[in-house]
């Protein structure tokens, strides 16, 4: 894979910072007072109770929400209201809590059509497929198949992924975020229903991408070994508060956590 | 034992992205499209004008609203209109130019009708589903009440009607009384197949991609980066630039001139009906749902007094048509209920089955 | 076969136009299968009836026109101005005689430049001329329309919009006003808005251009909203249906009608006889005779004459499409041919030829007085003078636009 | 390889009983190739598998759901209680007392919280004081949902659509649950509560369990007896002890080698053993 | 300048000027847009329960109708008839449901959409097969149903209230009034939101689509035959009846797929927006707007609202 074409910046600035944002549905507080930041490279876990907000984080970095108060800072640029596809466009792909395939796609047009913002070719090539268009589809393609060579699903390249078992439709997902080559990937609850075999699979992939690309990588997840193996630092939402925030070691310890989320048993 | 993938290995991803990978489909496709040239020169009148014109022609228009429809999801009721707004561009086209060639017209009369249908396209930001529907239906009935209230779209013929001049193509009448079945067929079955193979091209590449995913679901679509508004209103304008085309042919080479009223709400909902039945999302469906919507009627039409004759019942031409709704109706019934994602995913499930044959799975 | 003559019938009894079309679709059959069933058939050929279903679509007419087009039809009756209009250009190629009784385009009454084409016995042009003549002389005098204010009710289509034209240019000539109440195919059956404009406007007169089942809503609306029925006026097609639906506030509806209703004709008689009794109509006995089914029978009557001329003129008996063109050509209704045919009385004469294709008939107006319908008026000449300027124009019009249009090849017969 | 029917003799007190089924979808892809199982009355059994082994699949063939997806049962029977599953329409099984809680959660997204657990209470007909009452039980074991009772569950959150779907299913008052991966998506604590509502209404109401389930260390912690699922086919099965003392299964599903816990972030240095059917 | 005048002043100048037609212009739109309300209605109901657009909707009251009137014509008494024609209704959801739903459970909207044009198709052929393509009247007196107008002078003019009209309003509002409350009130009415939502997260909990889906065409049914009788009085029974059932697209599409008082409010803003825009500012274009501007008006209100006045949320959460 090619390294993201963005201004380079180094390990451990801060890639994106979401400071003070807050987010009301009506009544609903989803977010409260939230600060938080996620430097270069890194992998950011962000866990907390069920409905305490972490997917509507997500959904407020990539623009899918906006958040009601606050301002998030993306490659040190304060985005005023944007649309999710200028998001996607500055180089923040994700993948979903509830699987958002493209049902009826092979997985291998899944993939393809998360890299449609990087192919260029115009209305009028694609009309014959011929010259730039064809060329361009089989360079993308080339990039596409190290992908699903990267995340062993050669077998289900040419499979309608609404056929697909749960799991690898989550994998096919993987592939489809990082089709687009992000600088951000925000993975909600990649490994929900799977078994321990994949979940380890897919922790390969997500430390893979991360130590050999560089992508940063922001992770929710309710698998705690997951998390804690894999996260370089975590954040702990509660009721769309932030209550913690540290390496996986200090947050493991810190007993508003433990009250909160943990329980006992860990 | 025929048609297998065995032994058909691809080598490079040109070749494993082409359209039909099999061998067997090339050439079956082959087969059809020198089958279809042939008929042009075996056919009767009948077979020619009746049934082969307007079927290529619904064909076409099924494959405009198969794009928006079926490819983006957008659900549309006004593709009678968008056709009405090619047939009287190309008419107003040709009479104000009757110096270019016709054909050219016909393409460009596309161009108008894809203009209008993007204008239209542009609620479909906001609204979804059913009720997109709303928006199009007020371009089916504005539009209509346009081509009846502007006698400048028919150059203020008296009849208030369009009429097919004479036109021709290298030298040959391919338009108005003189212009034979066979030319005319040749022409629209030229155009059509054409049309078909960009259409084709589309969908399989970039473009294709980006309006399914805004029809699976548009909201992840968006989130990757593809622009909803721009993906959407390119679905329209192409949409309506062939259901234009289709207008024009069906109109010039078929009718030979029509009211405004063959372009109204019964026939968007009869296109819709071929694209569904035929499936959603596939260019070979827009042509088995055509057949399946316009020639089915036609033949039970002929068979069905045949097949009631023996038993000594001979029916009045009402009674035939009845039964002709009836049948026609429940055959819809019944193909749905059989396979829902329309005549398409047959064929495909029939070849799979072949793929695979002499075993079951 | 050698010794018959194949008369297509495309005929409606399907459909949202269903009610009209059904009462036509019987007085043409029956009276023609009167014919092979009391003589044999004319000359001595039975005719071969088909009827082909078109539900009012012209889609499906132009399926039909195909599907028998290769059965040598000597004629076709299209039934429906949206069929007609496609099969001008055609059949003057396949030279099939197309008949549009008193619809259709009304430039194609111009014999020289449509030789295909017959639309008699007068058309929408003259019908309109009729009625503002008419109303004219019941204000006193056609110059007392000065300052009145007639309301036009028409199917926004072409049928309903043809006869605007003329409409206003008599505005101008004779000093009244023009209000337009168009109404939309999908809203046929429901005009209030329609009427309250024309309650508004409060016109003098009514006309209406009206088919299917908009007449027996305009009826029912005009009732409802209180407008005077006898100050509405409506060109031929409303049937007896429609002028019931209004009930008893209907009495006093008038509308133009050229031939009689009823069932007091030797030749309406042999139908009862030789066909309803034996069941081979499809009629119920008491529509038999009403207005619709006449007019049927009228279409059938030129059908018939049609032929026997042909017969006549080219000596053979399986005549052809060409003949038959011919043979109407030459229609020559007078008083002795209709009593003859057993149809004394039964409509005014009408003659054509070859130049004119319709014969530009007078017609009478007839009132509905609540139950049936009566005869109000003397026939009423059309306008001619005024109408024939118009008609040329749009003649030549449709020939110069439609470049390569096929100009008349064949002679006329002088005689007739 | 040892079939079930073999091990877990059939008595009279089975609720369930699969035999020999083989499933197909779409007439052509063909995903289960003869299970069996049996759920003895008041047990719990796990039905373990990785993905696309065709947990799912099976479960709907229980619950006769898979009509609605194209899919048929081709080869052998389902029986519940007695009685062959595939005459019974779906509501009629949920009136008999059986219930299927889906994957990927299907609340009615339209419909508040509170109206989804209450259209759980659809075959009810034991009175509405009843059905109240049963309503406070779930917003106690969930307090969560009681929360979010008057929100649609369109827009709660991907764990809290679980809660209800699980709430839903026990409103029924069902004498046997399938569970499809009751635990996706839910923070442990509640992952926990949930396979402590399962052991409490077994115990106290004597309610049979099926469960589709990842997260084998908490389901084999919980059930009676187990299946592995492979490729659809029933690989091993045997008492959950068993199964959790079996090597492979530690392996490849408890994620422990040598006796350890593997760390994630070791998975990339390290090399598995063979599987059963690879 | 003029045309300016024309579209702001001049409408509202001729409304003051005119007040009694005004009124009258009013009264039309309401009597219209309860028409329209009642076949919206039989939309809304199959929709709210089955997630399906029914576009055999308008057939339905054509054949309702068509029995009612037929049988009559048979020597049936009025009242009997009614009770059989409601009894044919019965007898048609029962067949539906075995017949095209049940197969198609769990199939996209737009296929069920589909498989109820199969079903308007073949019913547009069985009934003209039994019926006869024949307009008919409707038996207005024979089922008591009041006749004749009411005048009223006022405000310097006349005011003219159609009987028939009145009463079609007072039916339309009782049977939208009981449905609404049988639909939100009971057990049922959730069950049926629920199947809506997802047939099969319905069938996993035991809502038995079968039944459900017998009750709501049944009922859709009878609001067809109230729907039919109060159109067929108005302007015949025909087939062509079913044309007006486009009209109640805008209605539904204004107030919201799954709302019965959005149907009759929906309605109603058609039905009076219509026929004021073409009384007022129809006339500047040449009339005949009507058949565009119920749509125009809807769109206008979907902007603002992208699921109808009282339709159900879209949700979009992700
Ligand atoms: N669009 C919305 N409208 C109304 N409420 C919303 C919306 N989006 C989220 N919420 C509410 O905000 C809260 C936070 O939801 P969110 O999905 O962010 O939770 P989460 O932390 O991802 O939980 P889980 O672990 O269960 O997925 C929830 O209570 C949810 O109901
Ligand atoms: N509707 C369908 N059409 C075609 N194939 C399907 C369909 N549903 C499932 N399958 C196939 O059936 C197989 C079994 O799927 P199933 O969902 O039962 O697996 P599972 O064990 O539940 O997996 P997971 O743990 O991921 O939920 C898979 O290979 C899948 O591709
Ligand atoms: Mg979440
Ligand atoms: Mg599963």
């Amino acid at each position: 894979m090619r390294a993201p074409d963005h201004p380079v910046m180094s390990k451990g600035d801060v890639l994106l910072a979401v400071e003070n944002v807050s987010l009301r549905f009506g009544g609903v507080k989803a977010l409260t007072d939230v600060s938080f930041d996620i430097r270069k490279s890194e992998i950011r876990a962000i866990i907390g109770p069920n409905g305490a907000g972490k997917t509507s984080m997500l959904n407020c970095i990539n623009g899918f929400y906006y958040p009601t108060e606050g301002r998030i800072t993306f490659k040190g640029v304060k985005r005023p209201k944007m649309r999710p596809y200028v998001a996607a466009r500055g180089g923040i792909a994700r993948t979903f809590q509830n699987v958002a395939l493209f049902k009826s796609m092979s997985t291998l047009d899944n993939i393809m059509a998360g890299r449609s913002i990087k192919m260029r070719s115009n209305f009028f090539w694609q009309l014959f497929r011929h010259g730039p268009a064809m060329k361009e589809e089989i360079e993308h393609r080339r990039f596409v198949e190290e992908i699903i060579d990267f995340l062993e699903i050669q077998h289900i390249r040419k499979t309608p992924v609404g056929r697909l078992p749960y799991g690898l439709q989550k994998r096919v997902e993987l592939g489809r975020a990082l089709a687009m080559e992000p600088e951000l990937l925000l993975l909600d609850e990649p490994m929900a229903g799977m078994n321990l075999e994949e979940k380890e699979d897919m922790s390969r992939f997500i430390l893979e991408v991360n130590q050999q690309y560089g992508t940063t990588i922001a992770l929710i997840e309710h698998d705690m070994g997951v998390v804690m193996d894999l996260s370089d630092r975590v954040v702990v939402l509660e009721y769309g508060r932030k209550i913690a925030d540290g390496t996986p070691a200090e947050v493991k310890g810190d007993q508003r956590v433990i009250d909160a989320y943990l329980g006992v048993a860990h | 034992m025929l048609y297998r993938e065995a032994g058909q290995f691809k080598t490079n991803y040109a070749a494993d992205s082409a359209i039909f990978p099999l061998r067997q489909d090339r050439l079956g496709l082959g087969v059809i499209i020198l089958a279809a040239y042939a008929l042009a020169f075996i056919g009767n009148s009948f077979l020619l004008q009746a049934v082969m014109i307007p079927f290529l022609v619904f064909s076409l228009a099924s494959i405009g609203l198969n794009i928006l429809t079926g490819y983006t999801g957008l659900l549309s009721l006004g593709t009678g209109a968008f056709m009405g707004v090619g047939a009287y561009a190309c008419y107003k086209l040709m009479t104000a130019f009757p110096g270019v060639n016709v054909i050219i017209w016909i393409f460009a009369s596309g161009f108008f009708s894809a203009a209008i249908g993007a204008l239209f396209g542009l609620p479909s930001l906001r609204i979804k589903g059913f009720y997109l529907a709303v928006a199009t239906l007020a371009a089916q009935f504005f539009l209509q009440w346009c081509f009846i209230r502007i006698p400048w779209l028919v150059n203020y013929n008296v009849s208030g009607a369009l009429d097919a001049p004479l036109r021709t193509l290298f030298g040959t009448p391919i338009m108005g009384p003189n212009a034979t079945p066979q030319t005319r067929y040749l022409v629209v079955l030229t155009i059509v197949i054409l049309l078909t193979w960009l259409a084709s091209n589309l969908v399989h590449g970039r473009i294709g991609r980006m309006w399914i995913a805004i029809r699976d679901m548009d909201l992840a679509a968006e989130l990757m980066g593809i622009r909803p508004l721009q993906t959407k209103l390119l679905a329209f304008a192409v949409s309506s630039y062939y259901c234009g085309v289709a207008g024009a042919l069906l109109v010039f080479l078929w009718y030979g001139g029509a009211e405004y009223d063959v372009f109204n709400i019964n026939q968007s909902f009869f296109i819709l009906f071929m694209v569904i039945i035929g499936g959603l999302g596939s260019l070979i469906g827009s042509f088995f749902g055509a057949a399946l919507i316009f020639i089915l009627p036609i033949v039970l039409g002929i068979v069905l007094p045949a097949m009631l004759s023996p038993f000594g019942i001979s029916v009045g031409a009402d009674v035939i048509e009845h039964l002709r709704f009836m049948i026609v109706g429940a055959l819809i019934i019944f193909f749905l209920i059989v396979e829902p994602h329309g005549l398409a995913r047959l064929w495909q499930i029939g070849k799979q089955k072949l793929l695979v044959w002499p075993f079951p799975y | 076969a050698q010794d018959s003559v194949y008369v297509p019938l495309f005929t409606y009894r399907t459909g949202p136009f269903a009610g009209s079309g059904t009462p036509i679709a019987d007085g043409m059959h029956d009276y023609l299968r009167m014919l092979n069933e009391r003589d044999g058939g004319i000359g001595g050929v039975k005719l071969v009836l088909e009827e082909c279903e078109t539900g009012y679509d012209t889609k499906k007419g132009v399926e039909c026109y195909e599907s028998v087009k290769g059965k040598n039809p000597v004629v076709v009756n299209p039934w429906s101005t949206g069929i007609t209009l496609p099969l001008i250009p055609r059949a003057s190629v396949d030279k099939i005689p197309i008949l549009s009784m008193a619809y259709g385009l009304s430039a194609s009454a111009r014999g020289d430049i449509f030789p295909w084409v017959f639309n008699p016995p007068a058309t929408y042009w003259d019908g309109l001329s009729m009625i503002v003549k008419y109303i004219g002389e019941k204000e006193g005098g056609i110059d007392k329309l000065k300052g009145k204010k007639i309301g036009f009710l028409h199917l926004d289509a072409s049928f309903g919009k043809e006869p605007i034209p003329l409409l206003q240019e008599l505005s101008k000539e004779l000093g009244f006003e023009v209000a337009l109440y168009p109404v939309a195919a999908q809203d046929m059956q429901n005009q209030s808005s329609q009427w309250l404009s024309a309650r508004r406007d409060r016109p003098d007169y009514m006309i209406m251009w009206g088919w299917g089942s908009m007449n027996g809503a305009a009826v029912k609306e005009a009732v409802r909203s209180g407008y005077p029925m006898d100050k509405f006026y409506s060109v031929w097609w409303p049937g007896e249906d429609d002028a019931r639906s209004g009930g008893a506030g209907a009495k006093g509806f008038k509308m133009l009608n050229w031939h009689a209703v009823g069932t007091n004709f030797p030749a309406i008689q042999d139908i009862q006889k030789h066909v309803v009794d034996k069941g081979l109509s499809k009629a119920p006995k008491d529509k038999v005779g009403e207005l619709l089914y006449n007019r049927g029978i009228y279409n059938s009557l030129l059908i018939a004459e049609g032929i026997a001329q042909a017969q006549k003129l080219s000596g053979k008996k399986a005549v052809t499409g060409e003949d038959v063109r011919r043979g109407m050509e030459n229609i020559k209704l007078d008083p002795a041919r209709l009593k003859e045919l057993g149809l004394e009385g039964f409509t005014d004469q009408l003659a054509l030829s070859c130049a004119d294709h319709n014969g530009h008939r007078a017609a009478f107006m007839q009132e509905w007085d609540g139950t049936k319908w009566v005869k109000i008026s003397n026939p009423i000449e059309p306008m001619t003078d005024r109408v024939k300027g118009q008609l040329d124009a749009a003649a030549k019009d449709y020939a110069e636009k439609n470049a390569g249009w096929p100009k008349r090849t064949e002679a006329c017969d002088k005689a007739s | 390889m040892s079939s079930a029917i073999q091990m877990q003799p059939q008595s009279a007190d089975t609720v369930l009983t699969v035999n020999n089924i083989e499933v197909v979808y779409d007439h052509v892809i063909l995903v289960l190739k003869g299970v069996s199982l049996t759920v003895p009355r008041g047990g719990i059994v796990a039905l373990l598998g990785a993905n696309g082994a065709g947990k799912t699949t099976t479960l709907k063939a229980i619950s006769n759901l898979l009509h609605a997806e194209r899919g048929e049962v081709t080869k052998g029977s389902i029986e519940f209680n007695g009685e062959r599953v595939h005459k019974l329409s779906p509501n009629e099984l949920v009136r008999r007392g059986c219930i299927q809680v889906l994957e990927g959660r299907h609340c009615f997204g339209h419909l508040t919280i509170e109206e989804n657990l209450l259209t759980g209470a659809f075959t009810r007909k034991d009175g509405n004081a009843a059905i109240r009452r049963d309503l406070e039980a779930i917003y106690e074991y969930f307090p969560r949902l009681k929360q979010r009772r008057t929100s649609m569950a369109g827009y709660t959150s991907g764990g809290e659509q679980q809660m209800c779907a699980v709430g839903r299913a026990m409103m029924s008052k069902p004498s046997m649950i399938l569970l499809d991966e009751p635990s996706m998506g839910l923070a442990p604590q509640i992952v926990e509560e949930i396979f402590e509502i399962v052991r409490k209404l077994n115990a106290t109401e004597g309610v049979s369990f099926l469960l589709a389930e990842q997260n084998t260390n908490m389901a084999l912690k919980y059930a009676t007896y187990g299946y592995i699922l492979e490729t659809g086919r029933v690989v091993m099965d045997g008492p959950a002890q068993m199964l959790r003392e079996n090597e492979d299964v530690k392996e490849f599903y408890l994620g422990v080698s040598e006796g350890d816990r593997r760390s994630f972030r070791a998975v990339k240095s390290y090399k598995r053993r063979k599987r059963w059917l690879a | 300048m003029d045309i300016l005048y024309k579209i702001f002043i001049e409408p509202f100048v001729f409304m003051g000027e005119a007040p009694d037609l005004l009124i009258q212009t009013l009264w039309e739109g309401l009597v219209s847009g309860v028409l329209y309300a009642l076949i919206a209605l039989g939309f809304v109901l199959i929709f709210k329960a089955s997630g399906v657009f029914n576009f055999a909707q308008g057939i339905m009251v054509v054949f309702a109708a068509l029995t009612l009137v037929g049988l009559y014509e048979k020597g049936v008494p009025a009242f009997l008839a009614l009770i059989l024609a409601a009894l044919a209704m019965l007898v048609l959801a029962v067949v539906v449901e075995r017949v095209v739903l049940r197969p198609l459970v769990n199939q996209p909207d737009i296929i069920l959409f589909m498989a109820t044009f199969g079903l308007t198709y073949f019913l547009i052929g069985f009934g003209e097969l039994i019926f006869g393509g024949n307009p008919k009247e409707m038996i207005t007196s024979a089922l008591l149903l009041p006749q004749g107008t009411t005048e009223l002078d006022m405000l310097g003019g006349m005011v003219r209230f159609q009987h028939l009209d009145i009463a079609a309003a007072v039916i339309a509002s009782i049977m939208i009034g009981l449905l609404a409350v049988f639909f939100s009130k009971t057990r049922i009415g959730r069950a049926l939101r629920a199947v809506a939502d997802s047939h099969k997260a319905a069938l996993s909990v035991g809502i038995s689509l079968n039944q459900i889906w017998v009750i709501v065409w049944f009922a859709a049914g009878i609001v067809a035959l109230v729907a039919g009788i109060m159109w067929g009085a108005r302007s015949g029974v025909s087939f062509s009846l079913q044309i007006i059932a486009l009209k109640a697209l805008p209605v539904l599409i204004l107030g919201g797929f799954t709302s019965i008082p959005g149907a009759i409010i929906g309605g109603l803003i058609i039905g009076v927006g219509e026929k004021i825009g073409e009384f007022y500012w129809g006339p500047l274009v040449g009339g005949g707007v009507e058949t565009w501007l119920a749509y125009v008006i809807a769109l206008l209100f979907l902007l603002y609202r992208p699921q109808g006045l009282f339709g159900e949320k879209i949700i979009e959460r992700i």
